[in-house]
């Protein structure tokens, strides 16, 4: 018997390039569950693919609608910018009763939208980690900082609640400006934030759109040397398009501590396992088929409320490449502890606690400084 | 040339009679294959494409503007329902309101100002008088307005931060939708409609760009990239787990033998569809009546030829600025539709490809100059838009069933999700191919 | 002292930005207004035409790359170049062959051509996307600066920093030498001008002699040879990203609108008009001030508009040289 | 055989036909004049004859060639040269330009026949760097014929040349064409100032609906009453 | 009734108009004649609003309408053809006409919505007239036929015919001879005098054709370079030296045929008046 569960994510639009790793995260999990046999006696899970573009909410919703009513999934992972997200949890999602685990709606709104216990995330709100960074940089002694981001809620979000956090903690930021994502030109930006000055520039964008381009002018045309760089920065790319010109610069991203993330990276398989939220995305398809082992059904209504359970404590804690075993634990009625890749806690309404590994860039690479 | 008339006519007739099975059919088909809530899920988001369709028909089709801003029009729209239904935000208004209010009417008194002294003032002393009032016309307007904003933005930014709406039903934000995208095109309608064909189109292009860059950036007005989320439900659309809560529902439900599940997610689509369905029955009838009327004949005298339309004692400026108007409005209208449908707002959706260049496609390929071509192509291409989603990686799977595993095969596999663009790029192209004018031409 | 940290500061962040990026724009808006000129129709598909060539470029360099081959401080890319370009010119003759040639004979009115190349768009978008893949590739490699900021705030004591990075400079170098080699055929070789001939009145330059098929195929092989040498400088300054074309599209358009349809003048005017106002009207004064008014502590940035308006600035300016020029800067078509 | 042999066309826009089995002939060195009233086929035929028009039935020889299945700018290497009635020159080009695209198919040197079409029409030459579309609808004619007689044709055709053209203009462009053709160049037009282009015609065809009704030396239409009264004006 | 006052059109550096000054009488048939390029078009242009004007100054009937927007002029009842024809190329020949009566009351939204019934009648009456119209220039058989795909001439007939659909006071016609077969041309002549005569139609017309010049027009005015160079009756025009270097041309072919024509008028004010529906009329459709 097969079991369909929906991967719904922007695979066309802007963030296409994020998308693909995500969707190879998730279906990892996927796989490894249907070999090891063991999901609810043994059944298949297919995962089928949706586009939500990102940024058309009509054509996410409308993903979303064929992934329930025509393909009949009993699980969703997605969706993946949370403006979207929002759209295909409140138009499909809910009416339809279908639990939706996203690994990268990151906007602090999710956190107190809705949702009947239907809708869940891997990553942290982004209200979190812009008390992190603010930490972190005050800490190295850097107090003045300009501050530019990508235009959605996620960039504007973290953003605005990095300044608040940073002032409030003594530090000034000399500028706070959007760039749009996927533009053709970003001279008048790197021309306002320079003019601006401050001792570091915090990018709050994505590394292979506007965020690399925005460092890229800023470092040739000498405005800045150092960069700080959130979660969205954090990326192969980021090693591969500076390498060591930006030595020195540091930030932090959801991630966590321990073995989990070098066993799932261990387990990639054609795909870039150290991709944005590929590792949250493996972690959103294992809790959809875990909850649906503990709950020893397919349905949402029924095994949304196992979600929690077997997320946190207690339990056996379970890591990339234990999801047979995990199962079996559950089948045999006993607790499980699910970390994952991202070291997943979930908190309150259902997202990710969230740890933070912070990093520095040292001889052209990403060097892990410690969590927090 | 009478032999020609007539089969021209017979031609006609079977085109209608084509498209008149065929759309059903699909309807139908999608209904077997997926169920009444995928089917209905495209027949209520086709409708909106449809009055989209109807409103650049309207400004295209009959007198020939080439407005490729519809996005920013629609944008408009969809800030009615956001104005109207949303409760107000507490403490904002005291907060910031009452300021940006006044901001507000400083700004336009400023333009006001300089209209009245650019027609005023003599000669030379306008080229720096007029600038001179603009400029400290915008420095008085910031003055009052920053502060007011930044009150407005600072309650609890990640909730709300905007001034809210009025909290009055959804439906009234349809004619305010309409108003908004009517009035903006009155403004630009004056200073933009002497331009001609791509150059106008450009200008729209750029006007709308704006439009869409001012939702996506003043956060008091529309919350900006934030997103509005949770707008109610315009009259009488109920919310399905409400409904689903109701015993009385579950129990009708139960006696038509359906689960509430799919009961209550038809009902709520197919009172989407009874809305939707009444507002553009009403609007072509509307413009069926116009067109087939000596305002159509002038309009379309218009287009064919300004100079001599002018000539023939037609004001063309005036007509031009009427239609755009109407168009706009109707765009506004679906904008509003658009929102209360999604129940969220999200300005930094509104691209262009999506709003302005897919509807264009709609109205060319359904048939530019008629109004059943605009709905037809409304309900078709959003019909391929979304299915393209399912037909591209399906049919990737055909190409590539056949090859060795290998390099290329998993490339391709991987880029499947492109063939989406492909699929609809290929449809489009044939489409035009057979029928240059439209799948419905003018005549 | 100040008064040149302040020139500095004013080339590095805007006059030298704004020209590379003026440049770029210039040469796609010259491969539109020529399309738009002969063929009379607006061609949504340059960008991705644009993307496309400049994938073909990097797979060429990487090619390149892997038997030793280099152009030294250049580039290898513009070795690339003209195989990307005879491979762009062959994808678009078949498209035209495909696709808009059948247009053409049924006389097709302007508007469903341009809904056409809309469709070409999402073709090659996907086609693009099938070649190359959806990431950010980049593929500049030769001597990253002619003047580098460290080094010149070393070599001059300035304060200020001055970079001039060497795609900058061949962005321009190139773009000046395809202008003027454009110039010279449309205006003065025979192919040039019945190019013209055909675009003002089709019927007659059949008439004449002229044979339409030629022209069509040398307007697509100029058109894809301004695309590719244009994506590829732009790819090459700023990085290849497939999905970044389609909206350097907007631009281009309002670069080859601001200077009229069909003017290769207007082209290179509006692209520098385009580029300038964008980073021109946001640019944040204050250093600049800081340096000229002595003793003036500025409080705010002294920015007209902040940066989330300049592509509006660049629109209104736009529309108000229409207001004045209903058809462009120079005189351009309608149809 | 004549030089040019169109015989027997028929055929329209696609929809019903316009022509019915017309047929022009033109010798070597000749004037052949059509006639007619409007709409009744003059342009449709001369468009037939040069290919811009897909033909039913009848064909068209040129020096004993059949060239029915020409493209029109083959038919202009042949040798034929055409003046359309409407939309005859190149708006945005330059006077000059317009006659330099006339001889486009030329390989030699055509200075000279430009400097010949100058001294025909004098204000072209005033007038060489404008645009064409800037000029007078009169001014525009001449161009328009300039710029064919520049390809110096085998066959001229010449589509109602001088509508629009002021008298003087006009006496000068009839001296013009009766010396091209004595050349040795064959001459087809369209005329409603029938009178002067039958006083100078070789053959003259009254063309009505699409058919031929009179074919005969053009003094001979002039003195036929009938035909003076129906199409000549009286 | 029209009196153009110091007249300038520069287009650059060019003087189209350059200085004209000119007065059309009411009830006339005023000639307007001039070598090509004589700014002849561009005035006419000038007077109806299609340009503006450099300089100087357009009354019509002491009432300043200089720059005024040519549908304005036409409530004005100025009304004017062109040159190179301008018909609505995707409506019939029958639309084109109707669309030309000003105040329609289907014109306005409402009642195109609202009030079917009254824009019935007014539609019928219209269609009658423009039936009239049609039969009148003898194309009748092209009523249902789209404008563009009439004949070079028959466009011409068309903008004659439209300015027929209205009452107007004053017409200028550009040309409406170049191109229309002579017979059919005499039946325009024709229709011109009695639109004259019988509905007090003032005309200013331009025209290359001596031969129409001469039948139809007094007084004539010649137009060169810009300027006015000559004006009075068709016999002095005709025998003015300046006129015939300029314009007429000395092949003296032309002159004849005006000396003929204008013997013919002379017979004809004596004679039989010309009527819409004699033999000549239907020549041209034979
Ligand atoms: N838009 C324009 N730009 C520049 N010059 C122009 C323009 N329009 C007309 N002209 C020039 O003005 C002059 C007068 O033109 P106009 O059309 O008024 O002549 P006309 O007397 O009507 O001649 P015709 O008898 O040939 O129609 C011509 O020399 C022409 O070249
Ligand atoms: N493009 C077209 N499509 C369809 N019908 C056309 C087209 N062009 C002309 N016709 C029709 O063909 C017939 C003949 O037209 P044509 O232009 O050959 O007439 P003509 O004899 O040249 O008249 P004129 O003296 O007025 O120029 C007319 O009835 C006209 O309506
Ligand atoms: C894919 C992610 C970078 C999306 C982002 N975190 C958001 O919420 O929109
Ligand atoms: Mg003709
Ligand atoms: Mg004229």
């Amino acid at each position: 018997e097969d079991v369909k569960i929906g991967v719904s994510l922007a695979f066309t639009g802007p963030l296409e390039s994020m998308a693909p790793h995500m969707a190879a995260g998730a279906e990892l999990a996927m796989k490894e569950v249907t070999e090891s046999g063991k999901l609810l006696g043994g059944v298949t899970v297919v995962p089928v693919r949706g586009d939500t573009t990102c940024i058309d909410a009509a054509a996410a919703t409308a993903t979303a609608e064929r992934l329930i009513t025509v393909e009949g999934v009993k699980g969703i992972v997605g969706g993946m910018c949370s403006g979207e997200t929002g759209a295909q949890l409140e138009n499909v999602a809910m009416p339809n009763g279908m639990v939706m685990i996203s690994p990268s709606a990151t906007s602090p709104a999710l956190t107190s939208k809705e949702d009947n216990g239907l809708f869940f995330r891997t990553a942290p709100s982004d209200a979190r980690q812009s008390e992190v960074m603010a930490d972190i940089i005050l800490e190295k002694g850097i107090s003045s900082v300009a501050v530019t981001y990508t235009n959605n809620d996620y960039g504007k979000g973290l953003a605005d609640a990095f300044e608040a956090a940073y002032t409030a903690k003594g530090g000034k930021v000399t500028i706070n400006a959007p760039h749009e994502d996927g533009k053709a030109d970003y001279a008048a930006e790197i021309g306002a934030l320079a003019a601006a000055g401050g001792d570091a520039l915090v990018v709050a964008g994505y590394v292979d759109q506007g965020g690399s381009a925005i460092i890229r002018g800023a470092l040739d045309q000498g405005a800045f040397s150092t960069f700080v760089l959130p979660d969205g920065m954090v990326g192969a790319k980021l090693e591969e398009n500076f390498g060591s010109e930006i030595d020195g610069s540091f930030g932090q991203l959801p991630d966590s501590m321990g073995d989990g993330k070098a066993k799932f990276a261990a387990m990639a398989d054609g795909f870039d396992p150290t991709g944005a939220y590929s590792g949250e995305a493996y972690d959103a398809a294992a809790l959809i088929m875990l909850a649906m082992q503990a709950a020893g059904t397919t349905d949402a209504n029924v095994y949304k409320d196992k979600v929690m359970d077997v997320a946190n404590a207690p339990g056996e804690p379970i890591l990339p490449g234990e999801l047979g075993k995990a199962l079996e634990l559950l089948a045999a009625g006993q607790d499980i502890d699910y970390q994952g890749a991202s070291s997943v806690e979930l908190i309150g309404p259902g997202e990710s606690a969230g740890t933070f590994r912070e990093i520095e860039m040292k001889d052209g690479k990403v060097d892990t400084v410690g969590y927090r | 040339m009478s032999g020609n008339r007539t089969s021209a006519s017979q031609n006609m007739g079977l085109r209608y009679t084509l498209v008149a099975l065929v759309l059903p059919a699909l309807f139908i088909i999608e209904w077997i294959n997926g169920g009444p809530n995928a089917a209905l899920g495209i027949l209520n988001m086709g409708l909106i494409s449809a009055i989209l369709a109807l409103g650049v028909n309207l400004q295209w089709g009959y007198a020939g503007l080439f407005n490729v801003g519809i996005v920013g029009f629609i944008a408009l729209g969809g800030l009615a329902p956001v104005l109207v239904a949303m409760p107000p935000t507490e403490g904002a208004m005291s907060a910031g309101g009452g300021r940006i209010a006044l901001a507000l009417l400083a700004g336009i008194a400023a333009i006001a100002l300089a209209i009245a002294v650019n027609r005023k003032a003599p000669g030379k002393t306008r080229i720096i008088a007029v600038p001179t009032v603009l400029i400290a016309g915008f420095a008085i307007f910031r003055m009052i307005f920053d502060p007011g904003v930044e009150a407005v933005q600072a309650i609890n930014p990640s909730a709300t931060g905007f001034l809210g709406g009025m909290g009055l039903p959804t439906l009234l934000a349809w004619p305010l939708g309409a108003a908004l995208a009517a009035g903006a095109a009155w403004a630009i309608g004056k200073t933009a409609l002497g331009l001609r064909s791509d150059y106008l189109a450009i200008a729209t292009l750029g006007i709308g760009e704006i439009i869409v860059a001012v939702l996506k950036n003043e956060e008091w007005l529309s919350r900006g990239v934030m997103n509005v989320n949770g707008i109610p439900r315009p009259w009488p659309v109920p919310y399905e787990i409400d409904i689903q809560a109701d015993a009385a529902f579950i129990e009708r439900a139960a006696g038509l033998g359906l689960d509430p599940v799919t009961a209550s997610t038809v009902l709520v689509k197919l009172l989407y569809t009874g809305l939707f369905g009444a507002v553009l029955l009403a609007l072509i009838w509307l413009s069926q009546r116009a067109l087939n009327s000596p305002w159509g004949r002038m309009m379309r005298a218009i287009r064919d030829n300004e100079i001599s339309a002018a000539a023939m004692g037609k004001d063309v400026t005036r007509r031009h600025l009427q239609i755009f108007i109407l168009g706009s409005a109707v765009c506004g209208l679906a904008g509003a539709m658009l929102i209360s449908l999604d129940g969220q707002m999200i300005p930094s959706g509104y691209n262009p490809l999506r709003y302005t260049f897919l509807i264009w496609v709609m109205v060319i390929v359904g048939g530019s100059g008629n109004n059943w071509g605009s709905v037809v192509g409304g309900v078709l291409i959003w019909y391929l838009w979304i299915k393209a989603e399912v037909w591209g990686p399906q049919i990737m799977d055909l190409v590539t069933a056949s090859m060795p595993p290998g390099d290329l095969k998993s490339h391709l596999l991987d880029s499947a999700a492109h063939m989406r663009l492909l699929v609809m790029g290929l449809v489009l192209i044939l489409m035009l191919r057979f029928s240059p004018s439209g799948l419905l031409p003018e005549r | 002292m100040d008064f040149l940290n302040a020139l500095v500061a004013l080339t590095n962040y805007i006059i030298i930005p704004a020209s590379t990026y003026g440049a770029q724009l210039a040469l796609g808006a010259l491969g539109v207004t020529l399309i738009y000129g002969i063929l009379r129709f607006s061609n949504f598909a340059h960008g991705d035409t644009m993307a496309f060539g400049t994938g073909l470029a990097i797979i060429v360099t990487w090619g390149l790359q892997a038997m030793g081959v280099s152009l030294g401080p250049l580039p290898t890319a513009m070795l690339a170049l003209p195989f990307a370009i005879a491979g762009t010119a062959v994808l678009v003759l078949v498209t035209d062959r495909l696709v808009y040639a059948h247009y053409r004979r049924v006389k097709a009115k302007p508007v469903t051509l341009v809904m056409v190349s809309v469709g070409v768009m999402f073709v090659m978008n996907a086609v693009t996307r099938f070649m190359i893949g959806v990431d950010d590739i980049k593929f500049a490699d030769g001597a990253r600066f002619v003047i580098s900021a460290r080094g010149f705030k070393e070599a001059t004591g300035l304060a200020e920093p001055l970079a001039f990075r060497t795609t900058q400079l061949l962005t321009l170098v190139t773009a000046a030498i395809m202008v003027a080699a454009l110039f010279w055929f449309l205006n003065r070789t025979r192919t040039g001008k019945s190019m013209r001939a055909f675009s003002d009145n089709e019927d007659l330059a059949l008439l004449s002699g002229i044979n339409p098929n030629q022209v069509v195929r040398v307007t697509w092989i100029i058109a894809a040879g301004l695309a590719v040498t244009a994506g590829t400088l732009y790819g090459l300054d700023k990085s290849f990203k497939a999905f970044n074309y389609f909206h350097l599209l907007l631009p281009i358009f309002a670069a080859a609108i601001l200077g009229g349809l069909g003017s290769p003048l207007g082209a290179i005017a509006g692209g520098f008009i385009i580029a300038f106002s964008e980073v021109g009207v946001t640019y944040a004064w204050k250093k600049v001030a800081t340096y000229m008014i002595p003793g003036f502590e500025a409080e705010g940035l002294l920015q007209l508009l902040s940066t989330e308006y300049k592509f509006a600035v660049s629109f209104v300016i736009l529309i108000a040289v229409l207001l004045f020029k209903p058809t462009g800067l120079f005189k351009g078509k309608a149809v | 055989m004549s030089y040019l042999d169109a015989s027997g066309m028929t055929g329209g826009y696609g929809g019903a036909d316009i022509l019915h089995d017309c047929t022009l002939k033109v010798d070597l060195g000749q004037i052949a004049v059509i006639v007619g009233p409007n709409g009744a086929g003059k342009s449709t035929a001369m468009k037939a004859v040069f290919g811009m028009l897909n033909l039913r039935e009848g064909k068209v020889l040129f020096d004993g060639e059949d060239i029915t299945a020409l493209s029109p700018q083959d038919r202009v290497r042949k040798g034929m040269g055409f003046v359309p009635q409407v939309n005859n020159v190149f708006p945005t080009m330059s006077v000059e330009e317009n006659l330099e695209m006339g001889a486009f198919i030329r390989e030699d040197d055509f200075r000279e026949t430009m400097e010949q079409v100058y001294d025909l029409f004098p204000i072209l030459r005033e007038k060489r760097h404008q645009n064409a579309g800037e000029l007078s609808g009169g001014q525009r004619q001449q161009v328009a014929v300039g710029r064919a007689l520049m390809t110096k044709p085998k066959l001229l055709m010449l589509d109602e040349p001088t509508a629009g053209v002021s008298p003087i203009v006009m006496d000068e462009l009839f001296d013009r064409i009766i010396e091209v053709a004595r050349t040795g160049i064959s001459i087809l037009m369209v005329e409603q100032n029938a009178r002067q282009a039958l006083e100078i015609a070789d053959i003259g065809y009254v063309l009505v609906q699409g058919a031929n009704r009179y074919t005969d030396t053009g003094a001979a239409l002039l003195a036929d009453p009938d035909v003076r009264r129906t199409f000549l004006g009286g | 009734m029209i009196r153009v006052e110091n007249l300038h059109k520069h287009f650059g550096g060019f003087r189209a108009v350059d200085g004209a000054s000119l007065e059309i009488a009411t009830g006339s048939i005023t000639g307007l004649i001039g070598p090509n390029g004589a700014g002849k078009s561009t005035l006419f242009n000038v007077i109806a609003g299609v340009h503006k004007p450099t300089s100087g100054r357009v009354t019509m009937d002491g009432e300043d309408i200089t720059g005024l927007p040519p549908h304005e002029l036409f409530h004005k009842g100025l009304l004017r053809t062109f040159q190179i024809a301008h018909e609505f190329p995707t409506m019939t020949v029958r639309e084109n006409l109707m669309m030309v009566p000003g105040g329609q009351s289907g014109e306005t939204l409402w009642n195109a919505w609202f009030n079917r019934g009254q824009i019935a009648r007014e539609e019928e009456a219209l269609r009658k007239k423009a039936d009239e119209v049609l039969e009148f220039l003898t194309i009748t058989h092209l009523a249902d036929e789209y404008a563009g795909n009439l004949s070079g001439g028959q466009k011409k007939l068309l903008e004659l015919g439209r300015t027929m659909m209205v009452e107007a006071k004053i017409v200028f016609l550009d040309e409406v001879g170049a191109g229309v077969n002579r017979t059919l041309l005499n039946t325009i002549g024709d229709a011109i005098v009695r639109l004259n005569k019988e509905r007090g139609y003032t005309f200013c017309v331009i025209e290359h054709d001596m031969d129409f010049i001469g039948r139809l027009c007094n007084p004539v005015i010649v137009m060169a370079e810009g300027k006015v160079l000559a004006e009075g009756s068709p016999e002095e025009v005709l025998a003015n030296e300046a006129v015939i270097e300029a314009y007429l041309g000395t092949g003296l072919k032309n002159k004849i045929k005006a000396e003929e024509a204008l013997e013919s008028q002379r017979h004809e004010t004596h004679g039989a008046q010309p009527g819409l529906g004699d033999e000549a009329g239907k020549g041209g459709a034979a």
